[in-house]
This record gives structure tokens, C-alpha cells and sequence, in this order.
């Protein structure tokens, strides 16, 4: 029997039998051990106790919601078109000054060539594309040239289309959106949102992020988005 | 080695085993059965963490230092007040791990530390409870401090061959109530504004060197935006540094020169000698 | 004591020598003639200091660590080479002193960082100096790092029993680098800026902790107010202490295993067991 | 003689005549003395390098001029009489916001009573009274009121009569004054100064600092004013 052949290889679980001067009948820990325990325990809650609420302080940010649930207008419809992109300034964070401000490029939505539109399941279009500046690659702002309707990075030479996809360099998926709406006949830009390549929507995401096939399960979103 | 029998080259021999690698003493008995698999695992669980820490032994030598520290002798007499100083300790770590986390979200100037305060008070997770920790915690370490400080007093602790240990003891007196006065700043509200104004013009008051006291705990002749960096420099860097040093200077002191019995049975003991004659 | 004949009570005799106290060996001799007046004072002070040095060092015992850590014997062959650590040490205590007076001026908030880095540098008594040490010797020290690891690479000095030095010295290279990352954003000009935006984002791609990694730095998803803290945070308190602790333990096991010799002289050393033979 | 003496009395000069070995004739200190000597030295300039600027620049502010040397505009003169103060408020310091401002109370300049006035030897008396609210005790805000013309500090009860005088409790001199004069009708404000309590003028000093008799000298002026 395995009971048997471990009472016979171990330590007698008695301390009586292990012949401790002082033990009590049917004492299974020696006192020594039994304090050594509880301190170990007292002091493993104590520090538990101002531990985890300081980590979890310090952590916080990695599991709050990044997005602001805010509208910005950014000017008339008439600013607009569907050829061509508009650079606007928004306001990410009022907190930190001039690095608080981002760049973003602004057309009209073109039903036509925009296809797929990356629309949030069955509502309408988006009516205006709103492109992030920030390279998917590593954040780098990018610039949008007219004539080869081509965006590209200063650092390490990633190049989008038109549409924000991949054209070349070693971007991962499309430039990241904002959603965008008309009210009263200016157009307002809200939350920023990635796309894969096939322009699916997906929570906002940090650059070098893939976001297609399996590789989207490598990169998970923000736990409270 | 022998020098008559030509011996292998170096390299051909077998090396010599190392401490780690000798044969195990066979203490555990041949089993008389198949192990089970559950008491295999367990076997080989407990021999891999033995190893791990048999090869960290080996290479650093701290199982004679930990049993000498941890099964040292103490005097007959030990007691609850004896956990004092360690509380103390307890305390200042617990002030210095709130602290680094607190200096993640804290911006020490003049137009944003209450802001930024009120921001890890009301919207940061746990920041309550975080900056609570470090303002009562901060009385808590100075109140324990006092409690070691009279107990090594009454205990008569301080007595040779303890005199350094004690004057180490003051100094860490003086640096812990110096971080309490650079902290008070830091919320940067009416109070900690006015308190600082009044402590500042306090060390002022000193003849000859108050008004040079004054002038490098200000950065200047006036209240400025220097002041609030340079208080939460000396509260974060300067002051803890020192300390974190003399706690480790106090406790070496303290593990090489032992503690000292309560005075109550050092006095029994007196009389247990003149009984004797 | 002896227990026949009945002593005085403990506190009539007169109380045993104290070691410091003991008559001092009289190993200079009885002068001839008066002392001179500076040589008595020159005696004098000597003797001062040594009875301070005694004081010291009998209520510490250091002078037994003392001298073994100051003539310990050291392989033959010890170069200007084995001076590679104790420079790469030099230079982070440089970093840390020169950081504490940074501080006192620094302001981590993304509206005045800037402007308090030009402050320090353009309006501060030596303050370009004092920058400018902090910034080059940050890449001094990251050079003497990577020279002393390639000491020890090239030395096999990492081998059993140094193991585990090696590896606290490899967490000790990548908590320099972190430093040398987290110290880039303060001064808060455009190239810090991106270098950091780019420097986050490359912690986000990693698979499945990546984009933790990356809001764990920003304090969030974007790059906010609370970055530049943090990451001040980082670069003052949390990285330092821990370099200063493995510094410690590095030391430790640097004094306990003693240095190794050059491998040319253990190469020589084989070769003349050989030719013993 | 005393060379002799101590020739006899201590270690012989030579180390050649010690006996040791390898000896060089006339060598008075021991190589292993002289490298520890040029090591110590060595280390001593290498750290005194970069510790002596960093403490220069931590304390330099205790040896700079801290006075600003501008004139802020109060008013015009039509507020202000000889009889009562008028409380106004300066910027100290912009840098620091809401901390920098100060407020400091206004009066004209009365030649009946003002004896002595605080003027700056052989020139005009100033034509503004201008107290600075910082209670010269420990540097809480005093405050005016004009029933019986005193000055009250709320922390320790400092009382001072119209001219700033102490009139009682525990500050040590008058309260500070500041320059003033007129420029095209309005009343302008410069620089902060002392007074001790004859009304005699010192450069600006600190709450608490005595300025009367002896004291003065044991509260020196920041070296560069």
C-alpha cells in the first residue's frame, strides 16, 4: 500500500513518535513549525494588504477605457470632399499641451470606390473618412501627398493608399479611423476605431498590433472595450 | 596527483564532480513497491525546488547567514516590544513601495500637484486607498519610531556596546521627521501651503546658517516654482536614500552586536549572583 | 569569579577594561628629552583619530572585513581590465548624484518639462554642466557596461561558480538600457517625444503582453499627462532601487568568489603541469 | 634636538632602513604607500569632479540675487489716502499660479507722522506706505483693520500698529516694505525690503531674522543683494 510505504520512507506524521520531548498525543506539527507557519501567513497578509492595492493602483491604466466619449467639430461639410484628404488638428488629451494635439486626414466617404465600408455591422456608412496620422508601424506621424493619393511615414518608409490600406514598408494593417457624423452641417469626429486589411472593425489598438487572421487572437483588446 | 604513473591529459580525464553533483545519500530507503505516481511527483517536485536552491546556496553562501540569522539566539526575556524596530521597518517599506506607485501619477508643480493629487484621490483605482496608505502610514512610522526609540531607552539598549546603533537610531529620527515635513508640501493645498511657509521661516530663525537654511529648502529668496521640485527631490531621492543606507547600517549593528535582555531579568540575575555567594 | 572568598558587591569593584581601554603597548619608546610642541600635537591628533577609528571599529568590527576586502590576495595576472566593474560603478553613483540635483529643478509635467530642462540648462548655476554629465555619463556608463560583460566574456569569468553573478549582471545590462529609455522622454523636445512614442510601440507588438506592456508605460491607452510621470517615476525610483540592490548583491558575490585570473595564465598554468610531468 | 628625538622614536626615515627588501637607497615612502597615496588621490579628484559642480548647483540658489527688478502698477493715485490702507495684490512669482500672488496693503506717504521714513539715505522719502502682508514672525498672512489700525497675524498673534511697528506678540521687527513711486498718475510697486525697528532699511530678509542691535549680524544678507 502507498500509505504504508510513505509512513515507512518519511518522517513518523506523530511528533510523539518522532520522540519530541513535550509532544501531545495525536500532534501532527511540531509548535516550532506551527509558528513559523502562522508568522510566514500574518506576514504574507500584512504585506498582501498594502501590496496588491498599490500594484493594482499602479496597474489600473493597462484594464480602463482609453477612449473619450466626446465630438469634435472639425469644420462645414463644405471643407470636403471625396478626392482629396483635409488635415485637421484634434485634441486627444486637453492635459499635456501641444502633445496632446493629433492630426488627422479628412474626406468625404465615396460609395463608389469605398467598398468595403468598415461600418459597425448593420448601420449605415460612415459619411466622411477621418484617417489617424499615426503609422501602424510604430507611431510615426505620416503625410498624405495629393498627386500619388499615397500616405507615407517619415521613419521607416511605410506607404498607404488611398483608402488607408498597406501599400508597401512594414506597416501591419490599414491606418486606424474615426468615426465621424454630420450635425447641423459640420462635420464632428468621435472615438477612434483599427481595421484589418479587409477593413473590419476592431477596438482601438496599438500600432505594430496585426489584426488579421489568427494574429488578431495574439493581440488582445483592452479588457473594458 | 601522482607524479609516477603518467597521468591523462587534462582534458581526457574525468572531471572532478562538483559539490552539487555528489552522489545523494540514499536517507530515503530502497521502497519495497512501485511508488505511486502522485508520490513521484511529489518526490521530484521537492528535489527540483531543493536543487534550485541547493545550486543557489552553492553559489552564494547564504544558508550559514540565514541560520545564523534566522536560529540566532536571543536573550531569555524577549518580548512583543522587541518586534518594534521591525514594525518600524515594516513601516518606512510600506511608505517607500505607496510611494513609487504614488510618483506615477504625481506632477510636482505648482500649478498642477493639487490637481494631480485630487486626480490619484478620486479618479485612479485604489488611489484612496493608495495615497491614504502613505499620509496615515507616514504618522503610523513616526509613532512607531518613537515606541522603538523609548523601549530601547527604558531597556537601557542603548548602553555599550550599542552607543553607535543609537546614535545611527537618531540620526534615522531626524531624516524620518525631515520626510514628514518635505511630504507635507507635496498635496499643495491651503495647509500644506501655509505649514511649509511657517516650517520654512522656522529653520530662518536659526542664527548665522537660517537664512542659508532657508534659502536651499526654497531653491531661492522667495516661494517659487522651484521649491515644490526641489522638496519632492529631497522627499523621494535624497531622504530615503539616506535612510534605506542607515536601516541597513542599524540592522547590521543590530544582527552583529545581538539584542540586550529586559533590564528586569538582568537584575534577577544580579540578585540570583549575590544569593549565590 | 572565585566563590570562596566573598567579593565586593558588582558595583564596588571597579569595572573591567573595555577593549579600546587597555594600556596602550608602549612601542615607542620613553622620549629623552621634552617633546617638541607640533610633534606632541601631531602625537596627539594621531592618537585621536585612532582612538575615534577604534571606537568606530570596535562597535562595528569592520577593520577584519576591512582588510580582508582591501588585501585580499588577487590572481596573478589582474590587469587594468578587472578595473572595467568598479568604472561601470563609478559611473552609475555619477548618474545617481547628478540625477538627485537634476531633480531638485525638473519638472515632470508635459506643459513645463521642457521648459524646466531649459531652465536647468540655460538659467542654473553649472547647469549645462550638471545635464550634461547626467546625459553623456548615461552613455558612459552604458559603454563601461558593455566592456566590463565582455571583460567577463572573453575572461570566462562568467563559469561555475559565477553563474549567477552573470545573471544578475545581465538584469542589471537590461535595467541600464531601461534607464537609459525612461531618462530619453524627460527633456521633452520632439525627438524624446517620438523616440518614446516609437520605443512604446515596439513594447506593443509583442504577442499577447505587448499591448499591456505599452499601456502599462503610457498609464493608458494614449500618451497622456500621466505618461511623463510614470515614466519619471520609472526612471527615479522603481529602476535606481533596483539597480542599487543588485549592485549590492553583484558586490557580495564578487568578494565572496574572488575574481578569476586571465586565461592565458590558466593556459600557461596547464602547460606547466605538463612539462612537470 | 627634536629631530634627533624623533629619528629615535619612530620609524626610520629610509625605507632602507627598515629592511625591506628591494629597497632603493634614499626611498622614503614604500611603493605600496605611495600607489594607495596616488589612488586616493585619484579617486579623490575624479569624485570631488563631479560632486563639486553638482553641489554648486544645488546651492546656488542660496547665493543668487532672488529680487525681481520690475514695477507693477497698483492703481491710480486717487485710491489711496494717508489714512488707511488699501489692500491690492501683486505677482511675486508667475511661474507658480495662485502660490505667486501676494497681497500687500497701500497707503499715501503722511510727512507729519512717517518719522523717520525708510529712505534709502541722502534721496526723497517714497511717496507710497507699502506693507507686505507676510507676518515677519513665521510668514502667515497678516491682515488690516482699519477700526483700530493694527495689523493682526492669525497664526501667533502678532500685532503691528499703523507703520507697520510691532505692537505686540512675538515678531521680531516691523513688516517688510516694498518700493514705490509714481509714474504718470498711477502708483507703481518695486522691490521688496526690510526694515528693523527704527525704520532703518536692509535688504530683503527672512520671517523670524532680528535686524535690531547685535542681531543684525547674525542674520547676514544673501551674499549677492
Amino acid at each position: 500500500m502507498a500509505e504504508n510505504r510513505s509512513d515507512k520512507n518519511r518522517k513518523p506524521r506523530y511528533t510523539a513518535d518522532r520522540g519530541m520531548p513535550g509532544a501531545f498525543e495525536g500532534e501532527t506539527v511540531t509548535r516550532r513549525g506551527f509558528m513559523t507557519g502562522g508568522a510566514l501567513a500574518a506576514g504574507g497578509i500584512a504585506s498582501a494588504a498594502f501590496a496588491l492595492p498599490a500594484l493594482g493602483f499602479a496597474l489600473a491604466p493597462m484594464f480602463t477605457d482609453g477612449t473619450v466619449d466626446r465630438w469634435q467639430d472639425v469644420g462645414p461639410e463644405s471643407d470636403f470632399n471625396p478626392t482629396a484628404y483635409v488635415p485637421k488638428v484634434i485634441n486627444t488629451d486637453p492635459g499635456v499641451g501641444e502633445a496632446g494635439k493629433a492630426t488627422i486626414y479628412v474626406r468625404k466617404f465615396d460609395p463608389e470606390s469605398d467598398k468595403p465600408s468598415p461600418s459597425d455591422g448593420g448601420s449605415d456608412p460612415i459619411p466622411y473618412v477621418v484617417l489617424s496620422t499615426r503609422c501602424v508601424h510604430l507611431g510615426c506621424p505620416v503625410r498624405y501627398y495629393q498627386a500619388p493619393k499615397r500616405f507615407v511615414c517619415p521613419c521607416h518608409g511605410g506607404i498607404y493608399d488611398f483608402q488607408g490600406k498597406v501599400d508597401g514598408g512594414p506597416p501591419v494593417r490599414p491606418l486606424d479611423r474615426f468615426e465621424a457624423r454630420v450635425t447641423n452641417g459640420r462635420v464632428e469626429v468621435g472615438e477612434r476605431f483599427s481595421v484589418n486589411s479587409e477593413l473590419r472593425r476592431f477596438s482601438p489598438r496599438d500600432p505594430s498590433n496585426h489584426l488579421d487572421g489568427l494574429w488578431q487572437y495574439l493581440y488582445p483588446a483592452r479588457p473594458s472595450t | 596527483m601522482s607524479k609516477l604513473t603518467p597521468p591523462l591529459p587534462k582534458f581526457l580525464r574525468p572531471a572532478p564532480p562538483r559539490p552539487s553533483e555528489k552522489e545523494p545519500t540514499p536517507d530515503i530507503g530502497e521502497p519495497n513497491g512501485k511508488p505511486g505516481r502522485a508520490d513521484k511527483l511529489r518526490e521530484s517536485a521537492g528535489e527540483g525546488g531543493a536543487q534550485v536552491i541547493g545550486w543557489l546556496d552553492e553559489r552564494t553562501g547564504t544558508s550559514p547567514f540565514l541560520r545564523g540569522f534566522l536560529f540566532r539566539k536571543v536573550p531569555k526575556g524577549t518580548n512583543w516590544f522587541y518586534s518594534l524596530g521591525s514594525a518600524t521597518m515594516f513601516a518606512f517599506v510600506s511608505q517607500a513601495v505607496t510611494g513609487v506607485f504614488l510618483a506615477m501619477y504625481y506632477n510636482p508643480d505648482a500649478t498642477r500637484a493639487y490637481e494631480s493629487a485630487s486626480y490619484i484621490t478620486n479618479e485612479v483605482f485604489a488611489g484612496e486607498l493608495v495615497r491614504g496608505m502613505h499620509k496615515w502610514g507616514s504618522t503610523v512610522m513616526i509613532v512607531l519610531l518613537f515606541l522603538h526609540m523609548a523601549r530601547t531607552f527604558v531597556f537601557g539598549a542603548y548602553k555599550y556596546p550599542r552607543e553607535l546603533n543609537w546614535v545611527i537610531g537618531v540620526v534615522l529620527l531626524v531624516l524620518t521627521l525631515a520626510m514628514g515635513l518635505t511630504g507635507y508640501l507635496l498635496p499643495f493645498d491651503q495647509r500644506s501651503y501655509w505649514a511649509t511657509i511657517v516650517a520654512v521661516n522656522l529653520n530662518a530663525s536659526a542664527p548665522l546658517i537660517g537664512p542659508f537654511l532657508a534659502d536651499f529648502l526654497r531653491g531661492g529668496a522667495e516661494f517659487s516654482s522651484v521649491t515644490i521640485t526641489r522638496f519632492y527631490a529631497l522627499h523621494m531621492l535624497l531622504i530615503p536614500g539616506l535612510i534605506a543606507a542607515l536601516i541597513g547600517a542599524h540592522l547590521y549593528l543590530v544582527a552583529k552586536l545581538g539584542t540586550t535582555a529586559p533590564p528586569w531579568l538582568r537584575a534577577e540575575k544580579k540578585e540570583l549572583t549575590k544569593e549565590e555567594i
